[in-house]
């Protein structure tokens, strides 16, 4: 098992969810973050001053899978969520010791 | 980049032009002092105190519709919103001032168009053109700010400005002085001429109309419509807002609707502020029992969009009408903004916080109305006959009848001219934010500002969900 | 639901009623053109001018309870609060103006009730009534809006609608009757009758009282005591709404009471202006303190109640009193809100924005102070004698027990009838929502809308915490 | 903390002498009811309810304050800003009620101070007297919350709160007796005297000043300058708030100005309205285009100072000027507010909403103006002649020597007044709150109630980034 | 030591909490998040036009703890938040190299 | 490959972001979150009435780093986060199996 922490562009959010969903997995996490890599902040302005926001904001989303869909999760983001432009984000893959489904008490795969 | 330029360059001339003129003459042939007026009609203090009063509650509606618009729309949007809001009363005060109130209450020139009063300078420097000319602008600010909902969340901010600039100075003033200025459409031969207490048509659907044609030259927000080409809620971010900004419009509609007899001495005034207040009842509850046996929900926004209908459609018969009849329109009005709002989603028109449906169709329903239910117990702004009469009281067709037409001018001259402005600029410049813009909200590519830099917080929604 | 579509039914009939009524008589025996009127009194306009302004302050004081109760409580029932507020005024417009009205100024029967005026038809089509009705009317909105506060965050959508339509039609009309269209109570024959000059009893206590009664059926909000009994409080979600409203509310009140001399003739008006303002300051200050001194913080919430607290208490004498008695008024207004506050608490019984406090208890207090601090300046609407004298100037105990009894009848018939209502409710439906409703919040099981939808965000507090 | 104490025991001697002072006399030699002026004026109702609603407007501004201020300034200190504007209004009302309206309106001693009137007692229990103490004090109140805006964010509470004591008792009623009490400066050999229509210099420059003073006592903000000492943004949390209340401010203004004739028999109230209107909307738009020449952004919280700019500008000047001057004198005042702003930031004082710029310099600008465009077309509060004459009206320098003194006088008086104010209190308890409350906001140290507890939410913003 | 990921309904928050408090870990890190298994979203509606949001306001508490205590913590937590309507959460168990307690430099289970 | 979660006040979080651009850290994650640990909670009070509020606004930092940069990033961080009164909050280091740029489709090191 492991855990995808995916991060992508709030506005490829909904096409990351989607593919995910026709692959399997509709359960899932997210988290608004902020968040820098290679691309740059945005200016802003207020009251004739600028100044930078050098964070974006960024949606994380975490989703437990299985080891043997690995491949096809990864091919399956990497196209909902890639424009080519800086900020197009990325996917953490942290292992996972096991799950619990508290409403059942399963663990393990079936608990995913 | 350049357009914005030269619209500067006309800005600063036209200020230019102004001052010039300004100090020309001293040569004073009116009463600036007041002291003339006053010797004339002892009674005058009064007069000028309630239209006054009544106009600082018109020019109020300002706030109102920035809040209603703000808290219908996304906050990304939120200092778009507000900035239009702002701008166009600013641009609607220089215009009207400069030139259009020439227009509206100049010399009458063929029931056209009036000419005079430029810069209130001159023979215009009169208390009593200057009480006049402020109860016109507060009017004018009203229609141009309409059409701010209509075209949200996706109209370039500099073609707002232009837009309000050609409102002001000619879309409305004329359409006002056919009716308010002594031209043509108040000298119909049908019942009294047609007419318009307190502007249903000439702000009102004025107001939605051109809102419909930015809206349809347009075409909906990105996101409006699914890939299935439903139409999907785009949810407003604060209802405190919009329901604040519902509170005052309501309170200040007691300006618009009263004073617009422009007179204390019509004692009608109270009967005008009864119709005025059950017609925002009547419209708010209709709507809130229609949505209700519907959807099962007691739907707040639809209940302040029905109590905003009532409003609008009472304010062409609020002199000439009863508690009961109010109440009717009010009915009616409420019904017509919901079903307004259905039909235009339904049609692809996107009309962000239901202006058209609130001012533009209710425009035309309060203006058909009067030609129903005036009871002959008030007269052309004047407590002495000839008395307005409608269908249901014997008045016959006449009434009606120039209502009709009225309608159909108002609509025509105001979608078409509107639809020209926005489809001209279109062509010139494009009017329409980019898509990256619009995805990010407009408040940070053209104002810089994010309206709540500590709020904000996005919520998952899925457009393609069912 | 059943219940619903029963009342949807009634509502029906009652248009249909009203519109059949309607149509039958247009033989006017009364002045709707205002031109007899304003013949017989020349000086008309000004009063006409200062009765309808000061009205449509009153009308905006809507605007102020609905901002401080949604300030006040949580941001998942904004929605609600904000519905409430709305049709709380919607529903009193139409019940009064159709029969509501009728009870309260119709003519006389046996000191009890008022009958006619039925739907301002026929003889009541006539300027002076319409004036009136007015200011009725936004009097009984805000005694019906003040219960909302009360019953925040728990009461169903529905019942608060069937509220809304009892206390206008029986509950504040025939109350208001007593005291205002020449009932019983004003009648007296202890020192002038009672009297309550702009309604800390007849709109105030009335709303109070209702609310302390609807806030008692309903029993506290999930989670306001913890599981040791202790009350726990339940923090307000924006204190901008608050003071905005609680700002609105002042400056409405300026026409609530300086307005309610209904005459501009009594230059008196200016003294009014300035007690209600000094009891709003003092109770503000007062309240504030108290709190800092029992707490060390400078609390803004309870200085806002603190405000209202002063203005409700100063409403009863407003007209009667001098400067440095409005202080003391406002001292010991401040004073009765914190007590009030905490007692409420202690005794078990969940009032989320003190409405029973800021209205119920010093609207008593104001109407007492009547019987103290009355200087002998000012008749009963009348600049002529005799004029209103309390204990402190020499007047005896006479209006103080005149005082005392409108006291006491104002608190058993606004308790009473509201306790019966909603317990009645209660039995036949149930007023409650259910558990799972309140913890998400009302708005999206009532209304389907979140008020914030980009904003909310939890913070997580410890019920049970220390 | 001990002089909190200290404070409090004092505030309940001051309540304890105006209660034995209130019982001591009740012969009544002046007219509390209002007969009598009646009597000897029949026309005086209507002066009367143009005053009273035009303070009521004033008092309005107080909610205008309140939001634009909270809505420049961030989350975190909403409380504590909402708190210092409804605390100012509160005890500006007490002590002018109490001492201060003597030293204002009093009988004049030595053309530099009144006396007389205390606790409106006595022969003060007048209606033409409340009249004008509820006029003064709505004006004393905008003058002193002008100040909050300029200290935001870092002030104690307990300071503010005897700072408020001392504008209201000396700073604002001494200037103002010498500009409208008969005092000295009304008085000057130049012109017809300095002349102040409705307060550029008497409420704006007053409460610029001192708020410029309390800026520099206090230094900035943490964070307000970068490790490189140059300016850095701090970001207004709500646009929406602060554009809700520029409107409200517009709104009140027409009270403000307009009311200030004190009658309505001065129909010149027409023209008032109009040079108001006409102020702010050239102020708005300047400020709009300078800063979008400047940044290519539209500006929408500069464009609000810029509104506010020109309403503070036309203040002094607008019933005696035309509309084409009113005009001239908004673009100059939308150029001072840009202006005004970046230089403050650039010599390291920090006024957080602009209050210095908006209300400090433009009132300054304002007095000047009547010496420039005064047209010779209205009195001294009088339609009969002199008639105020500027420059280009061929008036001579007279005028405009005689605002030039003035504006050295109160820029002397209300800064020097209120950098001694600030400086004292700071030696004495140290009047800026600690690094640790500022950072955390002053909300919850101080209040202990955050404004938006459901809200907030931090976004990273690095100082140091470029 | 392990880094337990607790996704937990709003309302059972402070049950779970306070079960933590007394097995001896009342230092946790709360978040909010939006989730879905296979509960099902909600119905909303704006001004007569309905749509579904599909995701649900979620808690997510994130606990260290050590290896001997996993059990005791799993029961708790399970128990605190069940209620056996689906939307009862998950528990996610993830490995930790090492903590530090950034005061004192401790690191180990001694920072925990 | 590491993933640190590091815990922050916020008055700390820009001296932490610096000191990690410094080191060669400049892409980095951030979270809103509540935290309780040793350090007390904040006294509130509304309408009279007061309560404590058990969890203070914490900031977390997530960065993923080369296993040869720990010992100085943790040194970097818990130099820049310290002041030595509770609440200065922890570093939790967790193992990250890989790391995909969304953008390239690189992974391991070079993703980073
Ligand atoms: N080393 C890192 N550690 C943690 N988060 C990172 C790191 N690098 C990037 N991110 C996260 O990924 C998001 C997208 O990064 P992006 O700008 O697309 O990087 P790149 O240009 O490398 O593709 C960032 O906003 C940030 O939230
Ligand atoms: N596979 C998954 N990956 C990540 N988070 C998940 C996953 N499945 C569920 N969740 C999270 O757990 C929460 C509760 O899920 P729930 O509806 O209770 O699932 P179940 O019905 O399986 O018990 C969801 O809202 C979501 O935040
Ligand atoms: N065992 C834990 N599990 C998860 N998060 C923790 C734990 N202990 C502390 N934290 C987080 O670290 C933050 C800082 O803790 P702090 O009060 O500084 O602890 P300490 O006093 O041990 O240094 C807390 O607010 C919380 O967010």
């Amino acid at each position: 098992m492991f855990k995808l922490e995916i991060i992508v562009r709030e506005e490829r959010l909904e096409e990351v969810i989607e593919a995910l969903g026709e692959i399997g997995y509709p359960g899932i996490s997210i988290t608004s973050i902020e968040g820098r890599g290679q691309q740059k902040g945005v200016q802003e302005q207020f009251r004739g001053r600028a100044y930078i926001i050098p964070f974006l904001p960024k949606r994380k989303i975490e989703v437990l899978i299985s080891e043997k869909d690995l491949e096809k999760v990864k091919e399956a983001v990497i196209k909902a969520a890639r424009t080519g432009e800086p900020g197009d984000g990325k996917i953490f893959i942290t292992p996972v010791v096991d799950v619990i489904r508290i409403r059942t008490g399963e663990t393990g795969e079936n608990a995913i | 980049m350049k357009k914005v330029r030269t619209f500067l360059v006309i800005f600063n001339i036209f200020l230019l032009v102004m001052l010039l003129f300004g100090f020309v003459s001293t040569a004073l042939a009116a009463d600036p002092t007041g002291a003339e007026t006053l010797k004339e009609n002892a009674e005058a203090p009064v007069d000028y105190v309630w239209v006054l009063v009544s106009g600082f509650l018109v020019f109020f509606m300002q706030a109102g519709f920035a809040m209603v618009e703000t808290g219908f729309c996304r906050a990304k949007n939120a200092t778009n919103l507000l900035s239009k809001n702002l701008i166009d009363f600013v641009v609607a005060s220089l215009v009207l001032f400069a030139v259009g109130y020439g227009f509206l209450k100049g010399k009458d020139v063929a029931g056209f168009i009036g000419t005079g009063n430029w810069f209130l300078h001159g023979d215009s420097y009169d208390v009593g053109v200057y009480l006049d000319f402020f109860w016109q602008l507060v009017f004018c600010g009203t229609a141009a700010t309409i059409v701010s909902g209509a075209v949200a969340e996706r109209l370039k901010f500099p073609a707002y400005l232009i837009y309000t600039f050609f409102v002001s100075l000619l879309i409305y003033p004329i359409y006002a002085h056919w009716v308010w200025g002594g031209g043509w459409l108040s000298k119909l031969p049908f019942g009294l001429g047609h007419l318009d207490f307190a502007g249903s048509g000439v702000v009102h659907t004025i107001g939605g109309m051109v809102g419909l044609a930015g809206a349809m030259v347009l075409g909906p927000r990105f996101g409006k419509y699914g890939r299935d080409g439903k139409p999907r809620p785009i949810i407003g971010h604060n209802m405190a807002l919009a329901a604040l900004g519902t509170f005052i419009l309501w309170f200040g509609w007691f300006g618009f609707n009263p004073g617009s007899t422009f007179s204390a001495h019509h004692l009608r005034i109270a009967v005008v502020a009864v119709t005025t207040n059950l017609a925002a009842a009547a419209g708010a509850l209709t709507a809130l029992i229609t949505v209700y046996l519907k959807t099962r929900k007691w739907d707040l926004g639809m209940a302040l969009n029905g109590t905003l209908g009532g409003l609008v459609a009472i304010t062409a018969p609020a002199a000439w009408v009863e508690a009961w009849a109010a109440v009717v329109i009010g009915i009616i009005a409420g019904l017509i903004v919901v079903a307004g709002v259905y039909f235009l989603e339904s049609r692809g028109i996107d009309d962000p916080v239901g202006a058209v449906s609130v001012h533009g169709f209710n425009g035309i329903w309060g203006l058909l109305s009067v030609g129903l239910f005036a009871d002959g117990t008030y007269g052309v702004y004047s407590i002495e006959k000839p008395f307005v009469t409608g269908l249901f009281y014997g008045g016959g067709l006449g009434q009606l009848v120039a209502q009709l037409i009225g309608v159909v001018v108002v609509v025509v001259w105001a979608f078409g001219l509107g639809y020209i402005l926005f489809k001209v600029m279109d062509l010139v410049f494009g009017i329409r934010v980019s898509p990256e813009e619009e995805l990010t909200g407009l408040d940070i590519p053209e104002h810089g500002t994010p309206a709540y830099p500590e709020f904000q917080r996005q919520r998952t929604t899925l457009i393609n969900a069912s």
